[in-house]
């Protein structure tokens, strides 16, 4: 913790960046998300097993658009997402500072892009255990029971897209749902509307999540949309052989084509 | 407030026999915004388009729904009547009643109805239709011209004599191709290189023509009339400007027993060669693999000998950088070798060689000088076994096409042979004789009545050596399947013609598509046979599907004509049905949000990036943006688009849905 | 070492040198071998001539057992057996009402978790590197290897080296030392069932084989399967009356000709068994050195 | 797969089609089986022939293939297949034909010995759960009334210790009967 502290002070100090982004304590003995802009807060920055949440979020976010460093704290999840977020163009490894985090919670140091890359690829992906009961029992299931099964699991969904605002891969200005000429997915929360907006959420992601899994933590009726996520993202990894989040560089399994994908559905 | 007209075609009676036009053109009328519907017998007649014209003049129309037959044919013909009244041709729309309706359906209510919702939707359409200019691009009237074989040089001649220059780029030392490998051609079996070498000459000699040997395509990137090429020139070790050709380095070199690629292993050259006597240009290469002074550093025996001191060790490779208007892929086929085949030994007995083999072998200027010898032990075969179909028509090895030109150039082998060894004996085991051209079967037949080739009409089960004999055992399937078994002193395979190495790259350079045997893929198989599906660039020769020499030539000559079409004018008119990014005001710009996962599905190309600075030169944010002269409309880069910021004009997402919309609220 | 052992029913009883050998070689080598428990027939030609789900069954049989006994690698030197048994496997794994039915009919539950080996991957995995350390003699002789069919086809269910010139056998007959020939013969057919019921067919096939072998100076044929060694052996009468004359080449196995390698006693590996006397002798002592096996390029190149 | 827009095809390419998966209509009549066949010379019409008389379906020519011998001396070696350039695998139709050609009781005569052969040694199976080699010797020998062949090759094989005198038995023979109840049994009554 110590380490990490050090590294962020100095960061600060010697006006590399001009945020922080890490957690702070909260309210509750919780923990929340902080942006730090003077070393002297520094004090303040924690780092625990309840800092779960995926904070590559915020690099999106005015505070640090407009900074020309960021350092962020950074467990493999959030360096996952900083390597897509790259891979897509949105961030640079120049302003970008990655204070590494192993899954251990352990600091890693500062990783450039690189290192990032590595780290991602090395650290482990763990399922809960009821995330892999879930998914075995819809891999059971027949096409049409899996459809019934979703549209039926994403009734309650309230459309009050918390799913969207706490993906780091959401980050388009104007989202597609806020389209209305045309209307492509309905307003309403309805049956049906809330299978389109999930099912377009899906695809939209498809090749992209990194399984964080912040969609599902964040749901208010507690769709398992993490679970949609996971199993479209091992689809991917299947046909294509790729997988989001191991490189800072463009490797989008589906609008890139490369010679070994296979072309059966084609030929 | 729209004002659209609806106007039913009767097409003769090729729709309203089927399709109740008046009542079509009577509840067209009564849809939100038409303001005048009219059927009428014949609406691309000239009285037709009249009505057209008066009818938008009069009601002050601000778009048209032509209700008839497939745009393909006469929506120009609509468009154009638009513009001659004075409104926008893009406000033009056809509902097709015609293939979508009379032609497929019975007469009756329900086709009735279908009539209705496609005129419907088409309304819907042509009311969110915008008006639009057409696109001019500037064309560089220069062609490049990939491989330099037949149809190389054929497309290259005829484009640089309608007063076009040309760019030639041939990977090998020579210009040639597999023409120039040839003996003698079929059917008339005159020899191969004396009618080639002239217009191989011809090429060198024409002002027109740049001709970069050694030479291959790095990179392409641009669009039709402007294309930005760049090409590796391999360094040749020799300074071309100085080399008077006089050989005297080939003939030195210590290294002589390099395998000849032009021989196909049958014979041997130096590290420094000229590939042939005839080549051009007549300038050798160092081949730096196997050139003694390469591996060693010692030697350079040839730079001792060369008078005019053109020998450059130190050459590098070297990119050049050239802008054309048009491509010709003119890069040829490649046969399959005898190790393809299993049964026949893996490629491991001499004496079994493929087809081109045969043809350097009864070339004059070949390694035996013309006679026919076993390569082995030099003995004259006296009985030879000719397999056709070695590897062509046979699925289970992967080529299930026929390679069209073996069948005809078996025949000539076993005629060439006969002609050089009287008292030999040919057999030709084949499945079809496929003799299809001019004066072709006639062919077939002299080889089979005047030379006594002995056809088979089965295949070749297996070849095995034994006491120096080759024993082919295959079966005549026109004498009860019986077993055939034949001890040959030679065999030779009309080995399957292939794509060409590095097709496959080469076609990934360009952005044309290639079928599941790495041909080249023309744009239509009938239509456009010569296009690709590249605006811009074409096909000649054996690299779309094997091909005979007047066949390649006629391309080759096709595509000329093509070049010299784009060219015969200084500027393209492109239709403006295109993509572009929506732009919206500060501070957002665009809904883009840069991600650029739109760029690598792009088949054009066409997507480029855009910096949007502030004042002061700031980077505010980097968009797409599509390059109007490269973007074909396809309309992937739409459908990738996660934040649905690309659209199409004339194809927008909101005439799309509103035309579901109005057949599913209909 | 534990591996699972199928020795089929020439093993035990036409061909027991074969089995004989394989014992011997194993034994010497520190590999035990267990047999299936109960094992049947595999129902060879007959049963596939006559009926195609008691060609499944028989061997799905045998599997079973396997599978229940624990076994996970199971040697199966017969040629015929292994691939009655691979195509079995091969058949149950992809047809699953097949699958299901031959369940029921031999009333086990068959699961496809075995990895078949014939006695040519046996050696590859299991015998070849030990070979250096412990051989006494070089092969020093002209062979032919004879593969006949079942050890290559159908190749696309038991993929088995290059189809029409394989190449194993000769790798390690060259590895013991031997001179092993190309010839034409490597992977027609002997004869095989016919040898009681159409003699003359094998006489004339089998025949064949042994005279190119012959003719292009083999001392030995080495073979893997034992109807091509019951063939090739047992029949050189018919063989020599379709030849017109007498050939003495003899036929040993794979695993008599390793055996003779390793120094086991000639008569362990059943070597007087043969009909056609097995006259090799004169062995190298050997000496360990590099071996150079020219063959393994063409082999790294397919 | 069969074709949707066609009636079931009830020649005896279309059964062969249809229980073995094999479509002898790609085939393109090379010839390369017949050629590779080691057997083609015994049989009365050699591979490429016989799927040739599939091929054209009539009555005449499926008569012929069920009674031929050609069914019968195949080898079961794969060659043909191995090399047939068109994929059509003759050894499973070749299985199929036999089958057939029992079933309707067209066996060609000169396959006598083979099916006694081949019935004598699944005898022997069913019996004792393995090959007994001596019994199937004697069992075949009865059935084929041919007993001066191989009655030369019997004593040296016995000396040589390659036949057993008594056979071997297994001991769950009830399976093994069983199996050949459900199968075998089930259908050639």
């Amino acid at each position: 913790m110590e380490e990490i502290k050090k590294i962020a002070r100095e960061l600060l100090a010697e006006n590399k960046v001009q945020v922080v982004l890490g957690f702070e304590k909260g309210t509750a003995n919780k923990v929340r998300p902080a942006f730090f802009t003077k070393a002297e807060d520094i004090d303040k920055l924690i780092y625990n097993e309840a800092c779960i949440h995926n904070i590559a979020l915020y690099l999106k976010k005015d505070t640090c658009q407009h900074a020309k460093g960021v350092a962020i704290t950074a467990t493999p999840n959030v360096v996952r997402s900083i390597l897509q977020l790259s891979a897509e163009n949105q961030i640079t490894e120049e302003k970008i500072h990655i204070i590494g985090i192993t899954h251990e919670g352990k600091c890693a140091g500062i990783l450039d892009f690189k290192a990032a890359e590595e780290f991602s690829k090395t650290q482990p992906k763990g399922l809960k255990p009821e995330d892999k009961a879930l998914i075995e029992k819809i891999q059971a299931m027949s096409l049409e029971e899996r459809f019934d099964y979703w549209v039926e699991a994403f009734s309650p969904c309230i459309k009050c897209y918390a799913c969207r605002a706490s993906c780091p891969m959401c980050y388009c200005g104007k989202c597609n749902v806020e389209t209305n000429n045309p209307q492509w997915i309905p307003v309403a929360s309805h049956k049906y509307g809330n299978v389109e907006w999930h099912m377009m959420r899906a695809m939209h992601l498809a090749g992209r999540c990194i399984n964080c899994g912040e969609c599902n933590r964040s749901c208010p009726v507690d769709i398992p949309l993490n679970i949609l996520s996971y199993m479209l993202s091992d689809f991917v990894l299947d046909e294509f052989d790729s997988e989001a989040g191991l490189n800072s560089v463009f490797t989008s399994a589906l609008s890139a084509y490369t010679v070994v994908d296979k072309e059966n559905f084609i030929k | 407030m729209a004002r659209i007209g609806v106007f039913i075609c009767h097409c003769g009676e090729n729709i309203s026999a089927t399709v109740d036009c008046p009542k079509v053109s009577e509840v067209a009328a009564k849809f939100p915004g038409v303001a005048y519907s009219v059927d009428y017998k014949y609406m691309c007649s000239d009285p037709g388009q009249s009505l057209v014209v008066n009818a938008i003049k009069e009601h002050k129309l601000t778009g048209i729904v032509v209700s008839a037959c497939s745009p393909r044919m006469h929506e120009p013909t609509f468009r154009r009547a638009c513009a001659e009244a004075g409104l926008n041709p893009y406000l033009c729309e056809m509902a097709n009643i015609r293939e979508h309706c009379s032609w497929v359906h019975e007469k009756g209510d329900r086709t009735d109805q279908k009539a209705i919702d496609v005129v419907r939707m088409m309304v819907e359409k042509v009311k969110r239709n915008n008006a639009l200019m057409s696109i001019k691009v500037p064309v560089t009237k220069t062609a490049l011209v990939i491989g330099g074989g037949v149809a190389g040089i054929q497309a290259a001649l005829d484009i640089a004599n309608a007063g076009h220059k040309v760019v030639m780029v041939e990977r090998e030392p020579s210009i040639g191709g597999h023409m120039s490998q040839l003996s003698e051609t079929f059917p008339t079996l005159d020899c191969s290189q004396c009618i080639l070498t002239p217009r191989m000459v011809e090429v060198a000699q024409n002002p027109n023509i740049t001709l970069y040997t050694y030479a291959e395509v790095e990179s392409v990137e641009g669009f039709v009339g402007n294309f930005n090429v760049k090409i590796r020139k391999k360094a040749k070790s020799i300074d071309e400007t100085l080399c008077n050709g006089c050989g005297m380095c080939t003939t030195k070199c210590p290294q002589k027993k390099i395998p000849n690629e032009f021989e196909l292993g049958m014979g041997n050259r130096p590290a420094i060669y000229v590939p042939f006597p005839q080549a051009v240009p007549n300038v050798p290469v160092i081949d730096r693999l196997n050139c003694t002074y390469y591996k060693n550093g010692k030697c350079k025996i040839c730079e001792k000998f060369c008078q005019p001191k053109a020998i450059r060790f130190d050459q590098e490779d070297e990119i050049i950088e050239v802008a054309v208007g048009a491509i010709s892929i003119c890069t040829g086929f490649d046969v399959k070798k005898t190790d393809f085949f299993p049964e026949y030994g893996y490629g491991k007995h001499k004496d079994i060689i493929d087809g081109l083999q045969f043809e350097r072998m009864a070339s004059a200027s070949g390694p035996t000088l013309g006679a026919i010898r076993r390569p082995s032990d030099g003995a004259e075969p006296k009985k030879i076994v000719f397999v056709a179909c070695a590897g062509s028509r046979d699925p289970a090895k992967g080529i299930e096409y026929c390679s069209k030109i073996c069948c005809m150039y078996t025949a000539k082998h076993a005629i060439l042979y006969k002609h050089k060894v009287h008292d030999g004996t040919a057999y030709i085991f084949y499945m079809d004789i496929r003799a299809a051209g001019k004066n072709y079967d006639e062919f077939t037949r002299r080889a089979i009545e005047e030379d006594n080739a002995q056809y088979i009409r089965g295949r070749v089960s297996s070849i095995y050596e034994r006491d120096g004999k080759l024993i082919v055992i295959g079966t005549d399937t026109l004498m009860n399947h019986e077993t055939v078994e034949i001890e040959a002193d030679m065999v030779v395979l009309a080995t399957a013609g292939v794509a060409n190495q590095g097709a496959e790259e080469l076609a990934q350079k360009l952005h044309v598509s290639y079928d599941q045997h790495r041909f080249f893929s023309e744009a239509h198989p009938k239509l456009k046979p010569v296009e690709t599906n590249t605006a811009g660039i074409y096909l000649a020769g054996a690299c779309q599907s094997p091909k005979d020499i007047p066949e390649s030539v006629a391309a080759a000559s096709g595509v000329a004509g093509k070049i010299s079409c784009l060219f015969s004018s200084s500027e393209l008119t492109r239709e403006p049905l295109i993509a572009f990014v929506d732009r919206i005001a500060a501070p957002d710009y665009s809904s883009c949000t840069g991600c650029f996962l739109c760029q690598p599905v792009c088949p054009y190309n066409a997507i480029e990036k855009e910096d949007i600075k502030d004042r002061a030169g700031n980077l505010i944010k980097s968009l797409a943006y599509i390059n109007p002269g490269l973007c074909q409309g396809c309309g992937t880069c739409v459908a990738i688009c996660k934040s649905k910021s690309i659209d199409i004009d004339g194809y927008t997402n909101q005439q799309m849905y509103s035309e579901v919309d109005a057949l599913l609220n209909s | 070492m534990k591996l699972g052992f199928y020795p089929g029913c020439s093993l035990e009883g036409a061909s027991r040198e074969y089995n004989e050998s394989v014992q011997a070689v194993a034994e010497k080598l520190g590999i035990e071998l267990v047999s299936i428990p109960d094992w049947n027939c595999c129902g060879a030609t007959a049963a596939h001539n006559l009926d195609k789900e008691l060609s499944l069954s028989l061997p799905a049989r045998n599997l079973a057992l396997a599978e229940e006994a624990g076994l996970t690698e199971l040697v199966v030197p017969c040629a015929a057996c292994y691939s009655r048994f691979t195509v079995t496997q091969h058949e149950l794994l992809h047809d699953n009402a097949m699958h299901k039915k031959v369940n029921e009919i031999i009333g086990k539950e068959y699961k496809g978790t075995l990895r078949i080996l014939n006695v040519i991957q046996f050696i590859e995995e299991y015998i070849i590197d030990k070979l250096e350390d412990n051989m006494k003699f070089e092969i020093n002789k002209k062979v032919a290897c004879y593969y006949g069919c079942l050890l290559v086809r159908p190749n696309k269910i038991l993929n088995f080296d290059r189809t029409e010139d394989p190449q194993t056998m000769d790798v390690v007959m060259k590895k013991l030392g031997a001179d092993s020939i190309d010839w034409a013969f490597k992977t027609e057919c002997c004869g095989a069932g016919f040898s009681v019921s159409f003699t003359e067919a094998v006489g004339r096939l089998s025949g064949k084989i042994i005279e190119d072998a012959s003719h292009r100076g083999a001392e030995a044929l080495v073979v893997a399967c034992p109807m091509c060694h019951s063939n090739l052996d047992m029949r050189r009468p018919a063989m020599d009356k379709y030849n017109g004359k007498k050939i003495d080449t003899p036929v040993i196995y794979i695993t008599q000709a390793i055996g003779l390698a390793l120094g086991i006693d000639r008569k362990k590996l059943g070597l007087n068994r043969h009909f056609v006397p097995v006259k090799l002798d004169n062995f190298k002592p050997y000496v360990k050195k590099e071996v150079v096996v020219e063959n393994t390029q063409i082999m790294e190149e397919i | 797969m069969s074709n949707p827009h066609h009636t079931e095809d009830n020649s005896l390419a279309g059964k062969v089609q249809k229980h073995t998966g094999v479509k002898v209509s790609r085939c393109y009549q090379c010839g390369k089986c017949s050629a590779g066949c080691p057997v083609s010379s015994d049989m009365d019409f050699p591979p490429s022939l016989l799927i040739r008389k599939l091929q054209t379906g009539f009555p005449k020519h499926e008569e012929e293939v069920l009674r031929s011998k050609s069914i019968w001396f195949c080898l079961t070696c794969e060659m043909c297949i191995a090399r047939c350039p068109m994929e059509v695998d003759i050894p499973p139709m070749i299985d199929y034909l036999r089958g057939e050609s029992m079933r309707l009781n067209k066996a060609n005569p000169a396959a006598k010995n083979i099916i006694r052969f081949h019935k004598a040694f699944l005898n022997s199976i069913q019996k004792t759960g393995r090959l007994y080699e001596m019994g199937l010797i004697v069992d075949y020998k009865s059935r084929s009334l041919n007993m001066v062949q191989d009655v030369v090759l019997a004593p040296s094989m016995f000396a040589k210790g390659k036949l057993k005198i008594l056979p071997e038995l297994i001991k769950d023979r009830k399976n093994i009967k069983q199996i050949f109840q459900k199968t075998l049994k089930n259908k050639h009554k």
